[in-house]
């Protein structure tokens, strides 16, 4: 279990925390104004990288506050941790961690034998 | 034996991911639509995806009409896929329960019974003491939640998850499908709304049709054809126990304590999780989701508190938000999905891939699979399958 | 018994106990695994094999044992306990498994000589027709046969667990562990040292190969350095514990055993798993030996070299005087040593190893001994009926028999990278000691000793000093002085060339599953030709051993067959746990009676002392209903209780609903924003029921809003909404809305709330709250009142779930049971009832209001349930607004709440059926039937006296009136009834606002 | 006072305190109302807590506080000093004192007995003396105090006879 670092309370495991999917999603000013398949894409689709992904949680059984976070999900790395109020950082500020043998890796699992 | 070959130039449809679904589509494509140039890539090795690594429960006992008909026309090719392939699924009918623990839990399950029995389905109401009868090493009255009965649908069953990668592959190889391995697709070729064909780690490969079936990586391959899909990736995680003589005959799943088992033909006990609560691609998932499950198999079966975890693995599950899968064509002409099974695809393996392959073949869903279209997101025409199908495996 | 053979040994007391095994009582020390015990007894057949039911033994010394596992009898029936790990204690009663009707003779082993049919993949290609003999005869036949051991009968666990939080952990507590710690004696860290046996020292307890370190015998040198350890401040250390799972973000999870070597107590804690949080990891866990493939490698009597070594030193007993040896590297060497040093000698010395490869002072010792030398020779196979006889030796091509009962192999050294890999680090083939080892670590992980590759004792304080510089540690270097040559050596063997004899005759690659080497080879030519195909296939690796000591030698069989490097073919994942781990264990203590959190309501007691039979709501326990005495049944109590809160007045213990203040300026503009209503133009001091949709525009919870000010309210909701609610809110607030201010507090708990209501409820209250007065006028319908009550304060709000004139009384818990009682008192004289969730979801049915979660389900939106006036449509937004306009939610025929009459009134609808317009349905449905939605509520009303229900079907509002029918659990005859509004009781709100 | 639980090194006491909720930006205007209102400042570094015999005050995240009464009020100031502060827009406060219920952890081997239910990390490095945290322990929210040789814990009053019999449990293995 992977530890989150509410900028709040400091570290806790992540079970004390909730996911709240993709980050710096805006609820539309004005949703009247928009098609169905307009507020369909707002209310029922997010990105889903495999990578480097802009979330949210928040600290359901601490202090209950939200917060955003950098995470490679190919690795489970947190890369950032950033308040509400900050600035969304430039992905150019993180490079892709290690991949490894033991995860789910970029290709297969390295086992690549094929018979002669 | 299958053969691994170098891919060729071009194809009349490639299907990307080697899971059962992907294997079962080309297998139906070359055999009820008579395609003869197929090609199935997978980046891994076969059948190393979900369809490796699920607890493998088989039922069709879901709310909706849309959901029964679809699962339940699975159902009814399980009963002769080992005759079909000639290779031995060992598709075993020992029946699908699901507890109930509370009033709000027989409440759903009675009405799922009723509207499973008016589509002909098989699914019937157990009370404690039939439940008890069926398996009695289960506690349910001595407990938090106690077990006040079940739904149950004895053509339910398990069946050897490897077995049906291997035996679609086989089959499909023979009718001269290409099984392509260890070969990534990069990214989907468009040509104004119109697919082209893939771009691999081996190269480009050509194809008017592409179907994409890759389970928790399709919406990462979908966004290079600039198509988003509903789908969150979610690890979901399973356990084995060490093997032990036979002590439980049926499935049992449960929502309120939440975990599953069935116990394998070599003897081991295999257990379900429920997901993650976060985007991941790791395979891996949280020590504490294992914790949550063994706590209520513990609950439920104290006796397995004497018994050991001999290991423990996750997969990648695409959810769709209202629960149910997308077998679907999309605005990119010649593009196909089949995708958003979430934690339940295994059962609908040979159903969906029947379908889909349809789909492909005819550019045009099959009556089974229109409701799964990519519209319901914006029209608001959801199968939501969440209240109903409790645990959704 | 022999007694004890090595006098020096580490583990064994001179104490002698008796234990059982098979029914047959045997001596045994204190001290002894039931491995020792078994071999001192010279007993050699432990178990039966998974597959052929083949004869086998005990293998090795240690957590890695493919073999010798058996149950526990006398500890409820454990199964599959290693009997390399478990420690015997006086009168353990120990059993075989998988065997029928005995060890000796097994009926099972037939299966061995019907081997072609168990090859690779025998499930997926025979047992198939004909037609139905899979479902009938096949499967229970295979199913039957399957597992090893039996599961007990009956067991309650006590076992806990415990948090750590450290800076460094360090995993095992062998040689290279130790040095660690002691450089880290009275550092700033916070240490914890965690092994898996009962003693310290690791490779410096089992073998020889140490002389002395820092000049002292290595025993005393390991006392001393515990000593240090544990006068110092920081270093904690865990003995029998096993570090099992190694997971993200440095989180470990350890199991304890607390009864090692002693008898369960019941009543205490027979385990603990440690889950352990630290900023670095040592891994100095060390290595495991492999195994070599040969003929029948499985007899009783094959033994690992180095395991062989540690039976004498840990627990001074020789498995047999004159075992032959059989190598193919230099770590064989202390056994010889060990084996003189106890006056027995081996038979003979196979080493597969060149001739000028091999060390001349091992040559030199051979010769010395007179033991027979066999260089460059490989072992073709041994023989023998329950145990090994006869070794067959291939040199230069001729063929030498050897009778000896035991076998003595190594195939080299595997670093442990289990843990590693687990941890995500990334490991290399490395050419030279032919294995895998950890090349990159994903974490901050540091290895250190063998596991790191590191086979070199001089080595070993050079290692750990330049791994460890980062931290700010001690110097400790001393000198190390062994007895054996220093430069591990090895040639690369995994399977000997043999004479295949018969069918029985097998070659095997896992002990555990039975898979032979044929067996792969076999799924290699049938295309299963990726080693997670051969994995699953064959089942090789997938036991309870997970191939420790056999799973590189797959890799290394695979890739002589597919002609590849090792390093090509990779290795299959390491998955955690590192051993079997306890399900009692990891479940700890929270589960049986505290699986989950139980909350009560302030006046339960009460509850309970008044035959409330309680329902669980969420973690709540609620009042179902209450037994008026025995008999009672369900139905009668509820009958009873409803028809008397009509008639005078029933009373309800409300406290599980949610309840949540909302203030700031915003606070208006918030609540138009979560809620469909609108409070704009809403007077103070007045409430609204009102609904909480998703954006999504499906109903997720309802509740009563109180406005205070257009600043500050006070909203309830659902007993199991309230959680999702206020964090709903929150999260509105803080992600989307920043700019509102606005505060949330959850006041469920500080507030005990009682619904009380019926035609005399006005009379009982006023009585009590003498200052306050309630008349229509004064008090009407859906307006509140705050007030101070006995020094606490209390707030009164006039509603109703009922449809009777109704209030909710809110007050502190600390003296809501006093007014609980006090209500009773001033309630006698009109027989007032405690009421239960049964009779409310009744009552409210009467009156036709909906249940969240009832007649919802996540696709139910207001208009559906007629609740069109509840939107407010002047707003301009509030979350869900959007979605209601969508094309399918905006049908005119979706489903739609109705009331539901059968016309025989006496008979009773089931929840859940289904409203159809056939009147009989097929006796075996085959195609599916049509049907119009569901009976969501269901009632015999004693206020009516006949049955009612509520149901949601297509295009309802069109069909009120009309003649439909409803299914039955499973009969032929549908029920006819009549739709009708969904209110029937005082659809004009007489009673409410009387 | 009520002992829940005795072994060496470890005593737990059921105790009653007296508790007000307090939201609100913690700026200077919020300062000065609390200060006026209830003669005492709040504390303005996160997770801080002012401890003096009378009282805690802890900042439980950036917008809320907590006041704990350690000596007896007159319940009736108590909710005059609230209906006071809620005169202010700014300002929520809402009386919390039968909300909870109050643990006192004392002795040398509180840690470790803790760390059986929680995995939050107690030692002072990452848990300073005079802090406060919010946190599982049994499954449960919690909040902990740290003060001088003890620690004071809260949980919703709902969970008690749960969290005494989990305490209980733990302590009896
Ligand atoms: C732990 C667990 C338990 C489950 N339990 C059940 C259950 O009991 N019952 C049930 O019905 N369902 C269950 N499921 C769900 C079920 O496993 C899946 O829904 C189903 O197997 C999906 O099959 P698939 O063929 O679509 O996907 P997969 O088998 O995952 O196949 C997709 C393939 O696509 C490949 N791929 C991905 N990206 C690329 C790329 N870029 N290029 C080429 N190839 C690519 C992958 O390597 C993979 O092999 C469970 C799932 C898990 C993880
Ligand atoms: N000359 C040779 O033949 C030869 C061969 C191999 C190693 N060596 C030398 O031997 C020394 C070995 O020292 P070391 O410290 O690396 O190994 P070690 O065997 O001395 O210690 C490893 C310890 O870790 C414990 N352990 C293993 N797995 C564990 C787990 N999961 N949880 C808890 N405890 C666990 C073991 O019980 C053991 O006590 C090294 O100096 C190495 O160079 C020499
Ligand atoms: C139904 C089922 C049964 C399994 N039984 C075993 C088993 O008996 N022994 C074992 O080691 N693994 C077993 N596994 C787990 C696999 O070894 C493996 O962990 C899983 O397929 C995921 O692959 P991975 O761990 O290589 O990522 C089983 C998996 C499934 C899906
Ligand atoms: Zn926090």
């Amino acid at each position: 279990m992977i530890l989150i670092n509410c900028p709040y309370c400091g570290e806790r495991e992540q079970s004390e925390f909730t996911n709240g999917g993709e980050a710096h999603v805006v609820r539309p000013k004005d949703p009247d104004s928009l098609s169905d398949k307009e507020w369909g894409q707002y209310v029922f689709f997010r990105s889903n990288p495999k990578g480097i992904f802009y979330e949210r949680w928040v600290h359901t059984h601490g202090c209950k506050k939200w917060f955003n976070a950098v995470r490679d999900t190919s690795t489970d790395t947190i890369l950032k941790i950033y308040k509400l109020s900050d600035r969304r950082p430039e992905i150019s500020e993180f490079q892709t961690t290690l991949k490894s043998p033991s995860g789910e890796p970029i290709v297969g699992s390295g086992n690549f034998a094929v018979k002669k | 034996m299958w053969e691994s070959p170098d891919p060729k130039k071009g194809y009349d449809v490639i299907i990307v991911g080697g899971g059962g679904h992907g294997l079962g589509t080309a297998y139906y494509l070359a055999k009820e639509h008579g395609f003869k140039n197929i090609a199935v890539i997978e980046k891994g090795w076969l059948g190393g995806g979900n369809t490796g690594r699920n607890t493998t429960i088989i039922r069709s006992n879901y709310l909706w009409n849309e959901s029964a008909h679809l699962y339940d026309h699975s159902v009814k090719l399980w009963e002769n896929l080992s005759e079909d392939l000639n290779f031995n699924m060992m598709f075993s009918q020992r029946g699908v329960m699901n507890l109930a623990h509370n009033e709000h839990d027989i409440k759903e399950m009675k009405r799922r019974i009723s509207a499973n029995r008016l589509n002909g389905l098989d699914t019937k109401w157990l009370d404690a003491k039939e439940i008890k009868e069926l398996v009695p090493i289960m506690n349910t009255e001595n407990l938090r939640y106690p077990v006040l009965g079940a739904a149950f649908q004895p053509r339910g069953g398990v069946a050897r998850h490897d077995a049906v990668a291997w035996g679609y592959a086989l089959r499909s190889n023979e009718m001269g499908v290409d099984i392509i391995q260890n070969c990534e697709v990069k990214s989907i070729k468009t040509d104004n709304y119109k697919v082209e064909g893939v771009e691999t780690s081996k190269g480009l490969i050509k194809a008017s049709k592409v179907a994409i079936v890759a389970s928790g990586h399709t919406s990462v391959l979908a966004q290079t054809a600039g198509v988003r899909l509903p789908l969150q990736s979610r690890p979901l995680q399973a356990l084995v126990s060490e093997p032990i003589k036979p002590v439980i005959n049926t499935v049992v799943m449960s929502n309120a304590v939440h975990a599953y088992v069935s116990q394998s033909d070599k003897g081991e006990l295999v257990i379900g999780a429920g997901t993650d609560g976060y985007n991941s691609f790791t395979q891996r998932g949280g020590y504490d989701v294992i914790e949550e499950t063994v706590r209520a198999i513990v609950e439920l079966y104290p006796i397995f508190g004497k018994m050991k975890m001999l290991r423990q693995w996750g997969g990648i599950v695409d959810i769709c938000p209202d629960a149910s899968p997308i077998i679907s064509k999309c605005e990119v002409k010649g593009l196909y999905f089949n995708c958003g099974w979430g934690t339940g695809g295994f059962k609908a393996t040979p159903g969906s891939a029947n379908v889909f392959a349809h789909t492909i073949a005819k550019d045009e869903p099959h009556k089974i699979n229109e409701a799964f279209n990519l519209e319901r997101f914006s029209d608001g025409r959801l199968i939501d399958e969440h209240g109903a199908a409790a645990v959704a495996h | 018994m022999s007694s004890i053979e090595n006098s020096n040994c580490n583990y064994i007391t001179n104490k002698k106990i008796k234990i059982f095994f098979d029914g047959k009582s045997y001596d045994a020390f204190e001290g002894d695994t039931i491995a020792s015990a078994l071999i001192r007894n010279k007993i050699k057949l432990i178990g039966r094999s998974f597959k052929y039911h083949r004869p086998r033994g005990i293998y090795t010394c240690g957590i890695e044992e493919p073999n010798a596992l058996v149950q526990i009898l006398n500890e409820h029936n454990e199964p599959n306990t290693r009997a390399t790990i478990k420690r015997v204690y006086d009168g353990i009663n120990i059993s075989s498994q998988n065997r029928w009707p005995s060890l000796a003779f097994d009926v099972g082993s037939i299966n061995n000589l019907l081997s072609p049919i168990f090859s690779a993949g025998f499930y997926y290609k025979t047992f198939m027709g004909p037609r139905g003999f899979w479902k009938k005869i096949y499967e229970p036949l295979i199913r039957r046969t399957a597992g090893l051991g039996k599961p007990p009968n009956n067991f309650r666990s006590k076992s806990i667990h415990q948090n750590h939080n450290v800076d460094i952990l360090i995993v095992g507590g062998g040689l290279s562990g130790l040095i660690a710690a002691r450089k880290l004696i009275d550092t700033n860290y916070d240490v914890l040292l965690v092994e898996q046996d009962s003693y310290l020292g690791g490779i410096l307890k089992n073998s020889n190969k140490v002389d002395s370190i820092d000049g002292k015998k290595t025993t005393d040198w390991i006392n001393e350095t515990e000593k240090l350890i544990l006068k110092s401040n920081n270093i904690k250390i865990l003995k029998n514990t096993l570090v099992t799972s190694y997971n993200f973000t440095n989180h470990l999870i350890a199991l304890e055993d607390k009864f090692v070597g002693k008898k369960i107590d019941l009543d205490k804690s027979e385990l603990i798993l440690h889950k352990i949080r630290t900023t670095n990891t040592i891994l100095a866990n060390g290595h495991i030996e492999r195994f070599i493939s040969f003929r029948n490698n499985d007899l009783p009597g094959v033994m690992l070299a180095s395991s062989f070594e540690k039976y004498i030193h840990r627990y001074g007993v020789v498995p047999e005087k004159n075992p032959v040896i059989f190598t193919n590297n230099s770590s064989t060497f202390s056994l010889v040593k060990s084996l003189i040093q106890q006056r027995c000698k081996p038979l003979a010395y196979i080493d597969a190893r060149k001739k000028e490869d091999i060390e001349d002072e091992l040559k030199d010792y051979l010769k010395n001994h007179d033991i027979q030398f066999f260089p460059e020779a490989e072992v073709e196979g041994c023989q023998g009926n329950k145990e090994v006889e006869k070794v067959r030796i291939r040199t230069n091509n001729s063929i030498i028999s050897i009778n000896s009962s035991m076998l003595c192999i190594s195939g080299g050294l595997n670093p442990d990278i289990h843990l590693f890999t687990q941890s995500k680090g990334l490991v290399k083939w490395d050419e030279k000691i032919i294995t895998f080892k950890p090349n990159t670590a994903f974490q901050n992980t540091i290895t250190l000793g063998s596991v790191s590759g590191n086979y070199n004792f001089h080595k070993i304080f050079e290692e750990v000093e330049e791994k460890l510089s980062f931290l700010n540690i001690n110097k400790y270097v001393a000198k190390i002085e062994i007895n054996v040559e220093d430069d591990y050596s090895i040639t690369e063997l995994w399977e000997t060339k043999n004479d295949k004899k018969s069918n029985w005759s097998k070659s095997f690659i896992d002990l555990h599953n039975d898979v032979t080497t044929k067996d792969l080879t076999q799924a290699i030519d049938e295309g299963y030709d990726r080693i997670e195909h051969l994995k699953r296939y064959t089942t090789n690796s997938m036991g309870t051993d997970q191939g420790k000591i056999s799973s590189i030698n797959s890799l290394g069989i695979v890739s002589k067959l597919l002609n590849k490097k090792i390093s090509e073919i990779g290795t299959t994942t390491y998955r955690p746990p590192y051993a079997p781990l306890s399900f009692a264990a990891i479940a700890g203590r929270s589960t049986y009676e505290f699986y989950d959190p139980e909350r009560k309501t302030p006046i339960h007691n009460w509850h309970v002392k008044n035959h409330a039979v309680f329902e669980d709501v969420g973690q709540w326990k609620r009042p179902w209903y209450y037994k008026k005495h025995e008999d009672e049944t369900m139905h009668q109590a509820v009958q009873r209780e409803s028809k008397q809160t009509r008639k005078t007045a029933g009373i309800l213990d409300g406290s599980t609903l949610g309840k949540i203040e909302i203030k700031g300026k915003d606070a208006l503009e918030f609540m138009n924003l979560m809620y469909t209503n609108a409070f704009t133009k809403m007077r103070p001091m007045t409430s609204r029921y009102a609904l909480m949709l998703g954006e999504d525009g499906m109903i997720m919870d309802d509740g009563i809003i109180c406005k205070i000010s257009d600043k500050h309210f006070i909203a309830t909701t659902t007993s199991s909404g309230a959680p999702k609610v206020l964090a709903h809110m929150e999260e509105f607030l803080q992600t989307e809305w920043p700019h509102l201010q606005v505060y949330l507090n959850s006041i469920t708990e500080q507030f005990t709330t009682f619904n009380i209501s019926g035609p005399k409820t006005r009379e009982i209250i006023s009585q009590i709250f003498t200052e306050i007065d309630f008349s229509n006028e004064k008090f009407p319908f859906m307006t509140f009142k705050s007030f101070n009550y006995k020094n606490t304060q209390v707030r009164i709000m006039r509603a109703s779930f009922t449809g009777e004139l109704g209030y909710e009384i809110y007050i502190s818990p600390e003296h809501a049971l006093e007014l609980w009682e006090t209500i009773f008192k001033h309630g006698k004289e009109f027989n007032l009832v405690p009421y239960g969730t049964e009779t409310m979801h009744l009552l409210r049915a009467e009156k036709g209001y909906v249940v969240i979660g009832q007649e919802t389900d996540g696709t139910v939106t207001p208009v559906d349930i007629n609740f069109n006036w509840m939107i407010g449509k002047n707003k301009k937004d509030f979350i869900g607004k959007r979605s209601l306009k969508r094309s399918d939610t905006a049908r005119e025929d979706r489903k739609q709440l109705v009331g539901v009459v059968p016309l025989d009134k006496s008979q009773l609808i089931d929840e859940g059926q289904h409203i159809v317009e056939c009147e009989n349905l097929p006796k075996q449905i085959k195609t599916p039937i049509e049907y119009l939605g569901h009976i969501s509520s269901s009632y015999y009303s004693p206020n009516l006296n006949h049955c009612i229900s509520m149901a949601m079907i297509k295009g309802g509002n069109k069909l009120i009136g009309k003649t439909l029918f409803v299914s039955t659990p499973s009969g032929i005859k549908n029920i006819p009834v009549e739709i009708v509004k969904p209110i029937f009781i005082d659809p004009e709100n007489k009673r409410l606002i009387s | 006072m009520n002992k829940v639980v005795t072994l060496d090194g470890l005593d737990i006491y059921q105790k009653n305190f007296q508790q007000i909720l307090i939201r609100g930006d913690g700026r200077e205007n919020f300062n000065k109302i609390i200060k006026e209102n209830l003669s005492v400042s709040p504390p303005s570094k996160n997770l801080e807590v002012t401890n003096t015999d009378k009282y805690l005050f802890a900042k439980s995240s950036f917008d809320q506080w907590n006041l704990l009464y350690l000596e007896k009020q007159e319940y009736n100031n108590i909710l005059i000093n609230i209906s006071k502060l809620n005169k202010v827009d700014e300002i929520l406060a809402t009386d919390y004192s039968y909300g909870q219920v109050y643990f006192e952890v004392i002795g040398k081997n509180k840690d470790q007995f803790l760390n059986k239910l929680t995995q939050f990390d107690l030692r002072p490095k990452k848990f300073p003396l005079n802090s406060m945290a919010q946190t599982l322990i049994a499954r449960i929210e919690c909040s902990i105090f740290n003060l001088k040789d003890k620690y004071i814990i809260t949980c919703n009053r709902s969970f008690e006879s749960y969290f005494i019999e989990r305490l209980k449990d733990i302590a009896s293995l």
